[in-house]
């Protein structure tokens, strides 16, 4: 019988060997020019990690050309960052420029690094989630055209700008807290087979997965039925059902949320919170997707104080200043209505006009 | 008589420890009353025995109550009559104060003449709502007391499911600060939901609390389930001149402009002027607060309306959070009355039983209430807009489908 | 049949004419001395008021010997505050300190203006109301003995400082935001006297009225019981059922909230918050309330900046910091447990040892 | 064979237009793989379709898996096998990481080699969690492939109610600020708990995430169960000559002052220097990411941990709360590898079907959790105590009574 539970392949066998020499000697770094980081050790040693971006969905073809790369400049040494960039790990100076050179060849975008804004966090979409509301790498390929310049830092930022893209509320881009997310929803309640449901619906469990209570047995048809005022289209119980069905192309699409963060670097931790409830999905460029991101980061940067994330500047100013400097419809959508709602209503007088 | 009752006052050696020292003692001034009012004396007794005990002698009273009225009284019994006999009844009545709580010393006297004649000669002044409460009578006294109060124009003020005595802070009576007549609106308010207030008809308490700004001295966001602040929406009003004495006398401007929540105020040193971005101020008080003679409030004036204040029980305390940024406000309040009965009529018929309206509007959510009483949703009456993904879509709002 | 729906006094009837004269037109107010507030007007005009010290529970004869002062110094005028104060409006300055001079000759105490800590707002406790789980005439009494030099501007504190007392949960006091609260609380569930229970409870109501849905019918009993674990001693079912009892000298007492504020003067409201979860009853002076009660004030004015109320150090320092300052112990019972409970914990690294 | 397989591609003119741009195309690297992979192929035309129809064309997966494991692979089938034969099945594995996802390009080339025998020669590298996502095989494919695996000592990852593969920023390996050794810490755990991640046992899913510092590059408290993340407990490294040197080079040191979130800094211009109040630090790293020459973490190092961080579904999101404000973090790490273990076996008992740890402090309360893994309350738990009078008494602490 196969080898099991051996786990991953050591990460010591996968260092290069300025690394293994300088492993918890780093001293400082620098960001010499866009997407390349320095890093100085106490040994004196320095180290070059030349970022690049990445579709992150790749092929062989690409695993094979970055290490052909590698090989030539790093001696095959390279790695993966959180947000799915690639980062060239050179440790000899002079080999520096001939790798930017043939990457800008190959038309990989050096970037990513510092004040620029970074490659998206997504998730599966179409590509292979049966529970995709839309398209995460579509959204991402989209916007990311949109930012290019903000990721080789032709354009500048006040401060780092984390996009996130999720096909559907689970989040598993884990967007609810980035400083843009845009979010997969539905806004039409399942629809139930009840041929089907009366033959394979586990009727107590469906009604149990419905954090709302909005299941209820519809005994005459052996089956479910849905309080439409109840139910919040979580899809949640779709996933316990298969003769639930919730999605529906004309009313789908996504919404987007701002302000969001995860380091605790100055202010603590932010959720997003919702700007705009819904944009339909519009394949294959999701145009009115990208203009009101690029929206979005127009505005903030141009009104954000240096170091200021999205959610920082509008703690500053406030919301209510938010939606008119952005010029965003505020609707009943944006009312929180959810277990911890009247923690959000505004118990002051204090408010700008 | 006097000399009567004296004899019959039993010992206190609790309560007789509370007679000493700086601030004023209420034992003091129960025994006061005690010396020509029985009940005075039963409720001194029975005091006294839940010093020893640690425990209330108190029982829930059945409704009583005057002609024509469903509140204003509240009904206490003694749980132990036997022992204590003089405090067997021992009903409140709450009478409406004055607003803004000034009176005449002539008012006073007349109102003291009723109550020693009618109660026990004890009083809160006032109690926690506002009202003057007469502490202390029995079911029999209860009817003369309210007409003799009638004579000199004292009305009861309310309890139950009603609409609950109003107050206020002293505003444009004695405070600079003061953005509305807020005496005058309570007492127009007051007297034009007489019949709200004196017939309960409604799932529980409603009380309605005015500030003359935000400072709010009636402490209203914090109690009541309407609050209306005074506030403005122009700028303040600046006096360089005075800024400059209080910085000569030694205010720290730096300290000041530190403390404006929202970095709208900026001190120049060099042309020693102060400046205030008005789209920025959230008038927040706290520079007037401090140089009173420099900074005025704004000239154009209304207020700020905050719902759902209320204590804990049960659903846990709220603060009143914004319904409407702002209001004109000049008499007759003509559109604060359309406001306040639209959101009655909407908790009248959708609150439950013992329900506030923070907790009725937290249970159906801000959103279907503002669709409710026709209010569109502002990004000022929330601190954030929502950061969960569960939107609800009407119907109407999306593509039919199959 | 007797007049009804007539309403309070007209106001206009009960204003000092200076008042009258100046309503509205007040520019600015000073406190000359402790307790003592001189408002002018845009006309020139100036109003003395003088604030004194109340029981609050008063007979009589207070109501007549304030009287008689009013008349003799203010033309018969005076009014209440909101904090339960006595106030002499004075127009004759001229009579201001011989009104002065018979306020001390008569042991009535000036004070509670402006950076001082004021009369304490509190409710009926033994002297009045059924709820009462503690006596709040006994415990305002005794807490004011020991800040009268804050009240008369002996010592002085760096911002208001409102202290609230409330003998039960209810808190008729409105203590929920306050400086310094004192809470009457039980820690012991409700006693069936199922005898009684069994003829006179209206179940249903009663099992509706526990917000924790801790009581469940005893069939066999004809009555109710209570489930230990889900009770959080609200004592709401002793309002609706007769034969439940929560009253218990040995275990009720008090609790001690701090940091609330009502006024949106630079920080907004907030709640006041555990500090000491109990304290047991002992009267007549409840000792251990107001040595809590000075330890608290103490500690603040001494630590807190100039203008800083309870809540806004505490806010400043973080509360971590409060409970090693103030040497209070930190319990389990310090932890949130209710509806927003989550709202609460600590979402970030950022925190002081 | 090449050839055959090119005339075979169906028109995409949709997803065609991702090709264009600048950005890199994950169309285009689909395309690659589609030149000599049927699956990809499969799949480029049921995407083309979801781009036309706009909906998804993949249903749930029956449990599929590789012989001794209970996950590590996602199921997938087209909904529409008929249309979209060769997307018929194309289940996903999710293989282990390299922690700091450092490789070599033998690995890799390793690696790409075997995906192309047996599947769609296409990834993300990588998941959201952190997994190669080896995306696209057929049932009969899925032991082959993982034996291949092994081979190169690539084993699957976590999926189901297991602990999930874990993810760590790149720690010691390639950044000054890495207060622990996060790689290896991730490896180790992932080591040891190798059983607990291939063999599902627990009510849902449990995640553990590394970052080495409170940046947090790894995202771990917002979206893990048990944060780990690296902090100190002294006092901030200043080298004052590089702080003049970044004022020289103008940095405003009252900018950086300002953002401090605890007034710990402050400059002195006269002496030209930078003090760091350590008692009042909250060590948020502000000060040390705008100075990294001048300013380093301090030397007492450990890490802080936060549990109870997730997505929505579907209590709402939460981000990681404090549990443990200090624990020194050395090899083995048994300290952690105790706490993770009470935590686990808390939650199996106590957990319902699908609910994750932080729902599960959230419905028992976070005081009954401490009991029950045996932590003592801290102030640094929470950030701020109840508001609510509602306090829960055990029976052993107070006084019997009938
Ligand atoms: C490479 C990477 C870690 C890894 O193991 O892969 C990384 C590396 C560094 N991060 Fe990061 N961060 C990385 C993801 C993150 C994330 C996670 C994410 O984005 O999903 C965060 C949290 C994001 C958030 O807060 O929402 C993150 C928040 C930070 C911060 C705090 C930013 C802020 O101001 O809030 C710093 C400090 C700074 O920027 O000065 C930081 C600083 C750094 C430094 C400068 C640390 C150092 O001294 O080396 C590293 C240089 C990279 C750079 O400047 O972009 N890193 N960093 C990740 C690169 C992702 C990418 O390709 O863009
Ligand atoms: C007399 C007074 C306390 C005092 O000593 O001043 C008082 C006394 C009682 N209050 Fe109150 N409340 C009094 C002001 C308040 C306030 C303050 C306010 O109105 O500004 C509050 C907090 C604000 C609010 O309403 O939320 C208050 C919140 C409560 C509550 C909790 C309500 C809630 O929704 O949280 C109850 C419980 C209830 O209604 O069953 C309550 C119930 C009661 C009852 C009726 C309890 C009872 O059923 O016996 C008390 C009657 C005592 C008695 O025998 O007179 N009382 N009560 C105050 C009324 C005097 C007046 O009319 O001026
Ligand atoms: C007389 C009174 C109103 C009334 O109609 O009765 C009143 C009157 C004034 N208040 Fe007040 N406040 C009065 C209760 C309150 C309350 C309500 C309460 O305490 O229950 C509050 C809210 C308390 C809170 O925030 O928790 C209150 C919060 C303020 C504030 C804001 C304080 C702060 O810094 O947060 C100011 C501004 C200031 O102090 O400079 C203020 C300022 C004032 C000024 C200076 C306004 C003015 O220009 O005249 C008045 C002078 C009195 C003084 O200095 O004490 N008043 N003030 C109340 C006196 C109560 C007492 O006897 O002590
Ligand atoms: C592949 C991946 C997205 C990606 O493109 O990277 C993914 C894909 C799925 N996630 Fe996820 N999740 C992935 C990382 C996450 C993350 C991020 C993380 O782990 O750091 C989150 C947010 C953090 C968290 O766990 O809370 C996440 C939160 C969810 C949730 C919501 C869980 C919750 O408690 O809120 C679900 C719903 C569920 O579990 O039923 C979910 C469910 C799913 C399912 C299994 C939905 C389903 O039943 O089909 C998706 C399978 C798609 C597929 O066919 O492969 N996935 N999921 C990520 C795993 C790759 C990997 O192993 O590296
Ligand atoms: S976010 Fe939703 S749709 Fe997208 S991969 Fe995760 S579970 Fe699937
Ligand atoms: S979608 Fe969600 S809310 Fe609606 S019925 Fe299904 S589980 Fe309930
Ligand atoms: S609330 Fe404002 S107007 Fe009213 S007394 Fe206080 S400071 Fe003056
Ligand atoms: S009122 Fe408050 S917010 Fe407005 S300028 Fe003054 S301090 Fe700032
Ligand atoms: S606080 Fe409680 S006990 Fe005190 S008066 Fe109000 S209801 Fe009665
Ligand atoms: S005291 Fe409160 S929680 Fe306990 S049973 Fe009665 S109503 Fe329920
Ligand atoms: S989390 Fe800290 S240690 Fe890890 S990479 Fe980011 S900055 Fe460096
Ligand atoms: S690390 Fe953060 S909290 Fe500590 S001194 Fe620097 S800026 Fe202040």
């Amino acid at each position: 019988m196969a080898r099991t539970d051996f786990g991953p392949p050591n990460y010591k066998t996968m260092l290069p060997p300025i690394i293994t020499r300088n492993y918890g000697k780093w001293l400082y770094h620098e960001v010499p020019q866009p997407g390349v980081l320095r890093h100085v050790s106490e040994t004196g040693e320095e180290l070059y990690s030349v970022r690049v971006a990445s579709a992150r969905l790749v092929s062989s073809d690409f695993i094979r050309d970055i290490s052909d790369i590698a090989e030539k400049y790093c001696g095959g040494f390279l790695r993966f960052t959180t947000r799915n960039n690639v980062e060239f790990l050179v440790s000899d100076k002079a080999k520096l420029e001939p790798l930017l050179k043939e990457l800008d060849e190959k038309d990989y975008l050096v970037g990513g690094v510092g004040l620029s804004i970074s490659n998206i966090v997504h998730t599966q979409g179409w590509i292979h989630c049966k529970s995709a509301v839309t398209d995460a790498s579509g959204l991402t390929k989209n916007i990311m055209e949109t930012m290019v310049d903000y990721f080789t830092g032709k354009k500048s930022v006040p401060a780092r700008c984390r996009i996130a893209v999720a096909c559907c509320v689970n989040m598993c881009g884990a967007c609810h807290c980035s400083d843009i997310a845009v979010v997969g929803i539905h806004r039409t309640i399942p629809r139930i087979n009840h041929e089907l449901a009366s033959k394979i619906c586990e009727i107590p469990n469906t009604i149990a997965s419905c954090p709302t209570g909005a299941i209820r047995p519809n005994p005459k048809m052996k089956s479910i039925e849905i309080n439409h005022d109840k139910c919040m289209m979580c899809g949640n119980c779709t996933v316990v059902c298969p003769a639930i069905k919730i999605m529906d192309p004309e009313n789908d699409g996504v919404s987007i949320w701002v302000g969001g963060k995860v380091s605790n670097a100055r202010s603590k931790p932010m959720f997003s919170r919702l700007a705009i409830p819904f944009i339909p999905n519009n394949p294959p460029f999701w145009p009115e997707v990208t203009d009101a991101v690029t929206h979005l980061v127009e505005t903030w940067a141009s009104n954000a104080r240096p170091g200021e994330r999205m959610g920082e500047w509008i703690g500053r100013i406030g919301w209510e200043r938010f939606f008119a400097i952005t010029d965003l419809p505020f609707t009943d959508k944006h009312l929180d209505d959810f277990t911890h709602a009247n923690t959000t209503f505004r118990s002051t007088t204090q408010f700008k006009y | 008589m006097f000399m009567d009752v004296e004899k019959k006052v039993a010992a206190t050696p609790l309560l007789d420890e509370l007679e000493k020292g700086d601030w004023p003692s209420f034992v003091t001034e129960i025994k006061k009353a005690a010396k020509t009012s029985k009940m005075a004396q039963g409720l001194l007794e029975q005091v006294e025995a839940s010093y020893v005990e640690k425990i209330g002698h108190w029982k829930h009273g059945g409704i009583v109550g005057v002609k024509g009225y469903g509140g204003g009284v509240v009904g206490r019994y003694s749980d132990d009559p036997e022992r204590f006999p003089d405090a067997r009844e021992f009903h409140t009545m709450r009478v409406n104060q004055v607003p803004g709580f000034f009176y005449t010393s002539e008012k006073l006297r007349a109102l003291a003449d009723i109550w020693d004649k009618y109660g026990s000669g004890l009083y809160n002044m006032h109690g926690s709502t506002g009202d003057i409460i007469l502490l202390g009578t029995t079911t029999e006294n209860l009817q003369p007391c309210f007409d003799a109060l009638g004579e000199i124009d004292f009305d009861l003020g309310g309890s139950g499911g009603a609409l609950r005595t109003l107050s206020c802070c002293c505003g444009e009576a004695r405070c600079e600060k003061s953005c509305i007549d807020a005496m005058d609106m309570m007492y127009d308010l007051t007297m034009h939901y007489q019949n709200e207030m004196h017939r309960p008809a409604w799932p529980y308490k409603f009380k309605i609390k005015i500030s003359g700004c935000p400072n709010d001295c009636a402490a209203a966001s914090a109690r009541s389930d309407m609050a209306l602040i005074g506030t403005w929406r122009d700028a303040i009003q600046v006096n360089q001149e005075e800024v400059r004495k209080y910085v000569a006398a030694g205010m720290s401007m730096v300290h000041v402009c530190r403390k404006c929540p929202t970095e709208a105020l900026d001190w120049d040193a060099k042309t020693e002027t102060l400046s205030v971005k008005t789209e920025d101020c959230v008038r927040c008080m706290h520079c007037i607060n401090v140089m009173p003679k420099a900074l005025h409030i704004g000239k154009e004036r209304g207020i700020t309306i905050q719902i759902g204040g209320k204590a804990p029980v049960v659903k846990g305390a709220m603060i009143g959070w914004i319904l409407v940024p702002f209001m004109k406000a000049e008499a007759p309040y003509t559109e604060i009355k359309d406001l306040v009965e639209k959101i009655t009529e909407f908790w009248a018929e959708n609150g439950k039983n013992r329900e506030r309206l923070g907790e009725l509007v937290e249970r159906l959510s801000l959103a279907t209430f503002l669709e409710g009483i026709g209010l569109k949703p502002l990004p000022q009456m929330v601190s954030a807009p929502r950061a969960n993904p569960y939107i609800f879509w009407k119907e109407e709002e999306v593509v039919k489908n199959g």
